[in-house]
């Protein structure tokens, strides 16, 4: 199994979802969290002065999947996602060793 | 006594009281989340602060009668509120001796609390509490008597204030200045960002501002009438012109409009205004109000240019929007309206007043700062600077929303 | 002049500015974290332009003498507060003129931001500004004067409305369905759930808006006496009522109660009230309390129905509310309190008045929208939509609470 | 009828109304993030409750002439507020009678809502709108009665309460207590920190409630005169001092001064005054505000010592606090100011008052939450309660910043 | 080593949380997410409007444990945040390489 | 690659981040997480009573690298998030499988 993880823009969040839903995911957790990236360093004109925003609001998604479906989760995300524009953001895949369902206790892939 | 102005009087002194939390919530939404609760500390210490140092001896230094008659500072008659009755009106007034008092006392807690625009993120809660007992009484309530109590500035000079450009925003604003100075930069400053955490906060405050400001400028005229009247609609024209000028400028300038801009611009017009709103009608109201918005949000970049953290820009907005209605009244002022004529004399008497206010409060707030960093200290480490006010000072977290 | 009745008015002046503010924090904290800013936004740059179109043209239009006598517009005499002074009670009044024009400023700033709950998420801000601006004078004053100056509805037609149940409510909530219309729904409406943000500052605008309204109703007695007081209480108790009745109609149809709708119902009682206050007692109140807060609260279901998206609910609440109010004040109304004696013909006064109103605040909002529509445009691109109006209009967010 | 007193009572009764919102914002910041909504909620279905118990019977039990002559409970000619005419002074006052019914509405709206910090987090919400409704007629309206409408307290015992020490504070604390004992304790408590969620609200609503303080005390004149000033002024200080004391007790005995602490420490001072602020003046009102601060500050171990999860300390602030007001007022009464001289027996007096209020309201009270509890049951469920009532009783989560 | 991340409701946080700590646990992380699951697409009425819920606030927890107690931890969490209703969230296993305290730059298991 | 999280102290946060930066890091993601280790369990004295803190605010830090830059990663955390004094936090590394950069495609070490 594999958890992936990626990071979005907030407001590609509904869209992802729903893609990730029509691909036949069955859950899938998020947070937000501020990125940092080729994105950040632009400057900001605020109250009369420049900055530099190192810091920009993304959403984490964090998604178990079976063997099988991470290569449609990975490409539903970068299809939908994708905008062309830097800040875009990224998809990490970690192998997971097990996954347990707490309401039933099952494990493995049944738990998914 | 006439009951309508009392109730005026009284509906306006709650409503300056209530000016000082919109303060701390202005101020407050401004700041980065780790120093909010610090932030709105500074200014509910003064309402607790100044209300004893007013009535205990500030009143009296402000509105006694002048010692010799020389216009410099209040005798001691009205020490501890002694003869500040509920009955018999020595001002001559239509309201209780003890009103006024009050009425006065909302603008003597508001106008230290203005000044923590400028210390934000790094000063001492102890030293900012002996700061604003003792420049209440040093700096705030010879500057009322000069200007309000038929002392040198009032009298004297004839310059004229209606309700507290001197006395409230230049003299904050000259004080947040030498504070800004003495402190120095937060960690950070010009570097980091450092965006207002919570704006909503920030736009309820200048709700309350604009607000509570009807009874600052409405109430100064110490009565219900047609003075009141006219104050009233000064006001309400020039902050919202003003607000309207800022985010006008801000688009044409930065691209696009913010809501802090417009906060901004409406705090800017109701302070140039104050000096101004007995003194002209609705038409100058407007040209106050777009030289209010447009010069102070000129004035935000001072302090990057000279290198002060005037972090929430008390000096911009303060000093010079009080400066800016100031000078501005010594033109337009109508004498139909508030009895005084503009013109270049009256200019040149504003002109004057702004200069004194700028280096007494500057000079006395500067030496007063700098005792205090001699003696206990102005400024927490860098570690409780780092780690937040709330935590560092207070033990406290603005929100908690996981538990 | 009587100086109770100018402090009253003075009072009330600044409450009902303050309800602005405090219908900012209503519909700001119902949107998603997203759109906050842009929706107090949208409320504050009301009252910074509805000042200046109100001193300049909007009132005399509104509250001049009427053109020819024919009741459908005032005329120039007022233009840019012209004759407008602080010591000539044109009105018979019992307080200075300038202080009749600012109450009434007041309530032309805050019908043009009601209209906002219906835009949220999607319209430009330039747009927004330049219809507030026309529609404050096309609409909003020529709907004064017909009501409020002797004009054909309230001289003629012989309607009533003591604090704008026709003026203020059904003109804005009919052109909120103009707007909503004309706009189209946002992406994802009917689908997304879009929850309320930061109920605890809707709630504070309820009590911010129910503490106004005391203003805004017991101050269009224009005077401090029996009838003033008779608002208040009527005030009080619709809103209460309709609060009430709002949570337990939910509770029964719905299974639970929620905050969202104690204080919609607030509002809706607040709303419905508006146009009776003056005219009926207590009692009366309580029915259309009642009435108010099953029947808006029933209404809710009309945008899902017919597909419009009215986001904040402007029209479930301020039309079909004032709609409510005007209605069952035609039969309510009780000559010992307020000189005028509901009955069949009073009703069919009210409903007459009903249909003017919401028919020409209807068309004209809707061509007015229509031709910004042509010209610059309503609303923003899609993405500027979605990833929300503060970053997209403003460079801003509302809370930033890792910094 | 005099247009000044009316305008400032019509004013005091806004501003008390203001309170209960103040009050809720005070309480809902306090809260974990989970119940801020259904703390909210309790506040607001006071306001809509209470005002319909208040109309239609709660106003004539209180004000109305006394059954009997006993002064133990009014009679009903005013059921419904027949006879509360907006012109017929029947107080003798110099305001409607109507408005005088309005603004003691408004003190019997916020007094129950006191209780509501209290029973945070665990009390179904259709328990608590029972309680408040039957409260508000049997336990507050006879308190009024006996206080401030000739009854045994007030007239027969002698013992005075200017604002509600009696009636508001100590009737509140009262049956809060009880409400604590009956309840029990929220899971959890004593071992979680259960910290506040959002303290910037707290510290608003504490703003809010000092702002309408000065209705609820100056209010209390029913006059705008010398006497109304006075109580301002008392009003001012006791508050000023009391936050500052506790917040140097905090320092010196905790280590850190806290916002959560200025905020007590306003509100603790604000309750001691409540019963003094026309029979006092601003020195006495000075040691008033320190035994308050350090009082109630200390009173606060009360609830941990003795096990009852008194969650928002309302025992040791409105309890206590107006214990130490209505003691010490026994003592510090001045002849000159509000015509009852302090002294040994009128401080028995005092003391025999607390102890009639204390007991009728904790008995009263106890045994109606009894009653409750065995038909429909006070508390939710545990898993309701672990879910946080807002999710569980009301659908709706306070802040959703994802979405 | 191993990192044990739970999804649990939040309202059972404290009593996991006290488990945790009975069974050995020294430190672990929380943060607060919106869960996406089988759970989620229930219908709630909202102001007049029946709408799919898609996101539940849930509690995501990160424990960092070495192998022998892992076992301990995946039961704990099962037992304590099992309430037998859908959404009582999952358990994920991943592998950790190395684990440093930042404070005394211990490494591995003694990190822990 | 590798992904390292590290718990630290929140006014550690933008020192880290710049000194990250200067290693060369390209891009990282922030939480604010609540923490709980042998820091917690201090007693705080509370409105007039004493409690146990469990819970501490703390950022996690995830970023992505690929194996030659890991081990400067870590030890510029360790360093600038050092204080010595309990609560400092930990860093755990854990394998990553890929990762892919949305707005390009790109994967492996080159999305970095
Ligand atoms: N090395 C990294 N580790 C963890 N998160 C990263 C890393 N690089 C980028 N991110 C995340 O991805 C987001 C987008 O990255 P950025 O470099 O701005 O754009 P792009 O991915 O289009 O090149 C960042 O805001 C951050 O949240
Ligand atoms: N595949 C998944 N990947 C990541 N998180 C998941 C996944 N499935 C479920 N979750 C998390 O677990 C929570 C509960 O899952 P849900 O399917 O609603 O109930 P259950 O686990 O009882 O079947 C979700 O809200 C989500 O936070
Ligand atoms: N086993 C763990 N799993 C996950 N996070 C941990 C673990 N132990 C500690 N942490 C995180 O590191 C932080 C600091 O840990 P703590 O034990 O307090 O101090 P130190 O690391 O200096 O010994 C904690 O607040 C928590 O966020």
């Amino acid at each position: 199994m594999k958890m992936i993880i990626a990071y979005i823009n907030p407001y590609k969040l509904e869209e992802v979802r729903d893609a990730l839903k029509g691909a036949g995911v069955t859950g899938l957790s998020i947070a937000t969290i501020q990125g940092f990236g080729r994105q950040g360093g632009h400057r900001e004109i605020y109250r009369g002065a420049e900055y530099d925003v190192e810091f920009v609001p993304k959403v984490r998604i964090e998604v178990l999947v079976d063997e099988t479906l991470a290569p449609t989760v990975i490409s539903t995300v970068e299809q939908t996602a994708r905008t062309g524009s830097v800040g875009d953001g990224k998809i990490a895949v970690i192998s997971v060793e097990d996954v347990i369902r707490i309401r039933t206790g099952e494990r493995g892939e049944d738990a998914l | 006594m006439d009951s309508g102005a009392t109730a005026w009087l009284l509906t306006s002194s709650a409503l300056v009281l209530f000016m000082t939390p919109g303060l701390a919530l202005f101020y407050g939404g401004m700041v980065r989340a780790r120093n909010a609760l610090a932030m709105l500390m500074n200014n509910f210490v003064a309402m607790g602060i100044v209300t004893v140092t007013w009535i205990v001896i500030g009143y009296t230094l402000a509105f006694g009668p002048s010692v010799e008659g020389w216009g410099l500072i209040g005798g001691l008659d009205y020490i501890g509120l002694e003869k500040v009755g509920s009955g018999n009106p020595i001002h001559g007034a239509a309201v209780p001796d003890s009103l006024f008092m009050a009425f006065q006392m909302m603008f003597a807690i508001i106008t230290p609390a203005l000044i923590s625009g400028a210390i934000a993120g790094r000063m001492k809660l102890s030293a900012w509490m002996i700061f604003i007992a003792v420049w209440s009484v040093i700096v705030y309530a010879p500057m009322a008597h000069w200007v309000w109590a038929g002392g040198i500035v009032g009298g004297d000079l004839g310059a004229i204030d209606f309700a507290g450009g001197l006395v409230v925003h230049i003299n904050a604003g000259a004080a947040a200045l030498a504070a800004a100075l003495v402190l120095g930069p937060r960690l950070g400053f010009g570097r980091d960002l450092m965006r207002p955490h919570a704006l909503p906060l920030t736009l309820l405050g200048t709700g309350i501002l604009w607000f509570g400001w009807f009874g600052f400028n409405a109430g100064s005229a110490i009565a219900a009438d047609g003075a009141a009247a006219n104050a009233f609609v000064t006001t309400q024209v020039a902050a919202a012109v003003a607000a309207t000028t800022w985010i006008v400028v801000e688009w044409l300038t930065a691209g696009k409009p913010t809501t802090l801009g417009v906060a901004s611009g409406a705090v800017a017009g109701l302070v140039a205004i104050t000096p101004a709103a007995g003194f002209v009608g609705p038409l100058a109201a407007i040209l106050i109000g777009i030289a209010a918005g447009a010069i102070c949000y000129w004035a935000l970049r001072l302090k990057f240019r000279y290198g002060f953290d005037d972090s929430l820009d008390v000096v911009a907005v303060h000093l010079v929007g009080g400066i800016v209605g100031s000078i501005l009244l010594g033109i337009l002022a109508d004498a139909d309206i508030g009895g005084v004529a503009g013109g270049f004399e009256q200019l040149l008497r504003q002109a004057a007043s702004v200069l004194i206010a700028v280096v007494y409060s500057f000079v006395v707030s500067y030496l007063l700062l700098r005792i205090i960093q001699k003696t206990i200290g102005l400024r927490v480490t860098e570690e409780e600077e780092r780690r937040g006010l709330d935590l560092s000072l207070h033990d406290e977290q603005a929100y908690v929303l996981s538990d």
